[in-house]
């Protein structure tokens, strides 16, 4: 009597512990083992690009912090880099500390979000709440500055809403020293755990032609051996003054992908550390127009937010109203490819595949 | 912010140069003053061939495009990794039928970005292997994005 | 006097029938329900008491403090739980399998209640006294599997379907192990009877003698528990509760008390068989035998929730690979140089 | 050997078993906030000059703001700010020339009823009590021009006596030569 076989369709989410937000991923199983995978995103699609069409310039910017919520800093920091080349404007040069600075901490904080979802997804949950106690005192930092502790709204077209408040600088510092320290616990809990590695190690392999061809952007292709990091590649704002370097491992699995970012979390620590001793004096808001009108013309511009390249597209026609804005999403991109990526694979791999890539469903459903 | 200028002063000049070969080698492109290459739609794939193969233009980071009523714009945005060089390509099509050859055989990347274009904006693109909605519900008619489109606003 | 404080209550009592002349029969059948209430009771307060402690040592483990509003330090806290989780309401998916559905939670509880009847708690105070002790242990275990998988099958969803296969493979693949590993302990001691083997260990506990099989019991009883990092049954955030999802209210109070009752049995089991039992270490007999089994049980309790708090959870090819590759060799290894240690030590 | 990572991230959390732990027991004990800090909005009602920066400001329309001119002079008679689409991004508090709105640092926003959410900062006492002295303020100003009026017509009035006397006088003089 044959045994009749049959595959069987597995719904994972939109509503799932480990999808990071409201995310679906329709799996053909055969047993355990992914047949075909069909993502869908767009449970949280807000029409922020249409929302934009019908706000002004400075309107946009509390927008841009719901694109990647955990790095909200960084999403300012795009869009208001992209109208300020339109209309040609100089941000002054403490506003480009200011915004590096907080940059970094943004990048930090959400590197500490990807390492402990990454953690509790694999089952160890004590890694998730270490992580998350450290991201409390970066998030006390973004209330000292700018009010709020996720969504910021703190950059403004020509620099930053306010200058940093005097409490700022001693207690950044204080955090750096401690941080390197919690580092060395999270390598210790979580990357140097054997059972860790055995569930992430050459666990969807990613080969560095495949990323290149597949447009994903930030540790994602870094971990793969591509080398391009917009800090270094095509540096914006003041990069260029600090020395830090661009980790870059080569085999591209689930384990290279974490550990880049326990990499970059040290590498970001020392960027803020040099921008603290120099920061210079100065006003943080260049002289603009009232009521900003950029002249007609589209532009576009990238910069390197945690989960990739962020890229702000604007077409203005010289309204004080953006004619057309488009957010470049490295997580919606990054997810392009993980329905060939998770083939194969068991369904705890498909959960430590999507723990590894990182995306934010804010930034993927737009 | 002297070290923006010196390192722009570099990739300056040869950013010009590369849009110097590429319109000498497709006369069909028009460069915009502000460096933008205005392909016509029947020579597109043929171009974006020839900028992956012959110019190492490897990386095709944007995709998107815009409604301008009359007609519509898609938007490329290539680059090469590695280097600060980069090409933003604007093909205009006809709104009627707004109709592109997909990029996807060339970069695996345009996959998912096509489909929200497709999605929200109703251009079609030829010869893409999955073309369907994919933020929107499958059964949504019209396409958000187009500047004409009537919607139910709550409190706008 | 504190020593058989139980024992000589218990002779109190059947003199007491003695004195009313009750049938001999009936008396001692009275005396083994009196001590299987107690048996039953002590299993129950430990359960509650082990939720609270799991809480409590996972906050500590990770920087929390834990309930501490319930009731006194929060020790009320999983009294409340079960009230509340006894007044919800019980949903039965549609298409379910009623009876094997409700069947489940019932019948989780009776394979760890049966075995707890031959445990011995203290000098002379096992429930009942068997002589194929560690036989029965082993014969009443594996019966959660099918329990386990009952739930899984009749909740009519994917994801406990997952559960449930995982726990057939799961925990007949440990159970392989978890006997191997007695064996070399029976070798040494020649009887399956609870209490010889403790008297065995009299001079040296077994922990020293066979450090092997002890480390694959541990391990193979993590398993059996489905505990971290053996946890994919229940692995929440890959097949959300695996078998347990379909379950509100009791049921899924059951099920949850259950494993801490499975938790309980299987250090016990670890206490008996490696660590001496009620035997006092270094012979300090001034505190009474039973104090010292549920001190060594405790102090097992709290390794496993340390080691639960700890690691990840592990894939399922590479548990079953893990079971049949390393452990059970391992067993069998260890057994046969036990087998060969005894034959050369005892001629 | 195999286990070393294991036994290392047990080191870890058997030494962060016994450290002081993070929690901080909320109601009771309350962490203090930046000034910065975007919580509860807060309006002050005489510093408002019905300018409408701040509903031009604001990226969700959350605030409508009624007036009501008496006396050539814009009277606020309706300030409601609807809590539940606002973003807490500050955008509003900054657009408003005479810092008539702040944010302050009450974070604990939920209601019961769905209604209170919504925040009608002007009631109707405000109103009145403003409009009674804009009124107030009119009369006066009215009273005071009067009076000024009155002087002025006073002096001009003088000012014709003493030109009709002087007039006068001239006649009498040109006559009598």
């Amino acid at each position: 009597m044959a045994v009749r076989q049959e595959e069987f369709v597995l719904n994972m989410g939109p509503q799932h512990p480990s999808t990071h937000g409201v995310f679906r991923i329709v799996l053909t199983l055969d047993g355990e083992t992914v047949v075909k995978a069909d993502p869908v995103p767009g449970y949280l699609h807000r029409g922020i690009e249409k929302l934009a069409e019908a706000r002004t310039y400075t309107q946009v910017i509390p927008y841009t912090d719901r694109l990647d919520y955990l790095a909200s800093m960084l999403m300012n920091w795009g869009y208001v880099q992209a109208v300020e080349k339109l209309m040609g404007i100089e941000v002054p040069l403490r506003a480009e500390y200011i915004r590096v600075i907080v940059g970094e901490l943004a990048r930090i904080a959400s590197h500490l979000v990807a390492t402990g979802a990454m953690a509790s997804d694999l089952g160890g949950l004590t890694g998730f709440l270490y992580t998350f106690r450290d991201r409390e005192e970066i998030l006390d930092l973004f209330e000292m500055v700018c009010g709020s502790r996720l969504t910021a709204s703190y950059m403004r077209i020509g620099g930053v809403a306010k200058d940093l408040p005097e409490g700022f600088v001693p207690k950044a510092k204080e955090f750096l020293k401690k941080f390197t320290l919690s580092l060395a616990e999270y390598n210790g809990l979580i990357t140097g755990n054997e059972i860790f590695q055995r569930r992430t190690k050459n666990v969807g392999i990613l080969s560095a032609e495949k990323a290149v061809d597949m447009s994903l952007s930030g540790p994602v292709l870094r971990a793969s051996g591509v080398g391009h990091d917009l800090r270094k590649v095509r540096p914006y704002s003041i990069y260029p003054q600090f020395e830090f370097e661009v980790p870059l491992r080569t085999n591209g699995d689930c384990f290279d992908r974490y550990y880049l970012r326990v990499l970059e979390m040290a590498e970001s620590v020392k960027i803020i550390e040099q921008a603290l001793a120099s920061l210079p004096e100065g006003p943080v808001m260049a002289k603009i127009p009232r009521i900003i009108k950029p002249p007609a013309g589209e532009v576009y511009t990238e910069i390197e937010s945690s989960k990739g390249i962020m890229g702000v597209y604007i077409v203005s026609d010289g309204s004080p109203k953006p004619y057309r804005v488009h957010f470049r999403r490295p997580s919606f991109i990054n997810l392009g490819y993980l329905a060939e990526m998770v083939r194969g694979w068991k369904v705890a791999d498909v959960v430590a595949i999507l723990g590894s890539l990182d995306i934010v469903l804010g930034e993927v459903d737009c | 912010m002297d070290d923006i200028s010196n390192v722009s002063k570099i990739t300056e000049p040869v950013q010009k140069r590369i849009l110097a070969k590429i319109a000498a080698a497709h006369p069909e492109i028009n460069v915009s003053e502000a460096g933008h290459l205005h392909v016509p739609v029947d020579s597109l794939t043929a171009v974006m061939r020839d900028l992956k193969e012959n110019f190492g233009f490897d990386y095709l980071s944007n995709v998107t495009a815009v409604d301008y009523l009359e007609y519509m714009n898609v938007v490329y945005d290539l680059c090469r990794v590695g280097t600060p060089y980069m090409l933003h390509i604007i093909v205009r099509i006809d709104r009627e039928n707004p109709v592109v050859p997909s990029m996807v055989p060339l970069w695996g990347g345009a996959l998912w970005q096509e489909r929200e274009i497709y999605d929200l904006l109703g251009v079609i693109f030829t010869k893409h292997p999955d073309l369907r909605r994919i933020l929107l519900d499958d059964t949504w008619e019209d396409h958000p994005l187009r500047r004409d489109y009537q919607w139910m606003s709550g409190r706008d | 006097m504190l020593e058989n404080i139980f024992v000589s209550s218990l002779n109190w009592l059947k003199n007491l029938m003695a004195a009313v002349e009750l049938p001999a029969p009936l008396a001692d059948m009275l005396i083994l329900v009196i001590k299987l209430a107690a048996i039953l009771g002590f299993i129950l307060i430990n359960a509650l008491w082990l939720v609270y402690m799991e809480r409590k040592v996972s906050a500590f483990i990770q920087g929390r403090i834990g309930p501490n509003r319930v009731g006194p330090f929060g020790l009320l806290q999983t009294t409340m739980d079960v009230l509340k989780l006894i007044s919800k309401e019980i949903i039965i998916p549609a298409a379910a399998d009623k009876k094997l559905f409700l069947l489940a939670p019932l019948m989780i509880f009776v394979p760890p209640l049966a075995i707890f009847a031959i445990v011995p708690f203290g000098k002379g105070m096992a429930a009942i006294d068997l002589n194929l002790g560690v036989y029965y242990f082993v014969a009443m275990a594996s019966l959660s599997t099918v329990i386990i998988w009952m739930a899984g099958w009749s909740s009519n969803n994917k994801y406990a379907l997952l559960g449930g296969m995982r726990v057939v493979a799961q925990m007949v693949s440990y159970e392989m192990p978890l006997i191997l590993s007695m064996i070399g302990v029976i070798i040494l001691t020649g009887t399956l009877n609870m209490n010889g083997i403790i008297q065995a260990q009299e001079k040296v506990w077994f922990i020293f003698l066979q450090p092997v099989a002890a480390t694959i019991y541990l391990i193979a009883a993590l398993a059996e528990t489905n505990r971290t990092p053996f946890d994919l049954v229940e692995g929440e955030s890959e097949i959300i509760s695996g078998p347990f999802t379909e379950y509100s209210g009791m049921g899924f109070a059951f099920f949850f008390l259950a494993e801490y009752a499975n938790v309980l049995l299987v250090s016990v089991m670890a206490t008996t068989l490696f660590f001496g039992g009620w035997l006092a270490p270094f012979g300090w007999t001034f505190l009474p035998s039973w104090f010292w089994f549920i001190f060594k049980v405790y102090i097992m309790v709290f390794i496993f929730m340390w080691v639960r708090w700890t690691f990840p959870r592990i894939r399922v090819d590479q548990l079953m690979g893990f079971a049949w590759k390393v452990l059970v060799p391992l067993a069998i290894a260890n057994i046969f140089l036990t087998g060969l240690g005894k034959y050369l030590f005892l001629s | 050997m195999f286990g070393k990572g294991l036994l290392k991230g047990m080191k870890i959390t058997m030494v962060r078993f016994f450290k002081p732990k993070e929690t901080v027991q909320y109601p009771e004990v309350r962490l203090p906030l930046p000034d910065r800090f975007l919580g509860k909005p807060e309006f002050y009602y005489d510093k408002c000059i019905a300018c409408n920066q701040c509903v031009a400001a604001c990226p969700n329309n959350v605030i409508t703001l009624k007036t009501e001119t008496v006396e050539k002079k814009k009277i606020v008679t309706q300030y409601y700010f609807d809590q539940q689409y606002c973003l807490f991004c500050g955008l509003c508090a900054e657009a408003c020339p005479k810092d008539a709105l702040k944010f302050t640092k009450d974070f604990e926003l939920t209601q019961y009823k769905r209604q209170d959410i919504k925040l009608k900062f002007v009631n109707p006492e405000q109103v009145a009590k403003k409009k009674a002295e804009v009124l107030q303020a009119a009369l006066e100003k009215q009273a005071a021009q009067e009076k000024q009026a009155a002087q002025e017509k006073q002096a001009s009035a003088d000012k014709q006596i003493a030109s009709e006397k002087q007039a006068a006088g001239n006649e009498a003089a040109a006559g009598v030569c």
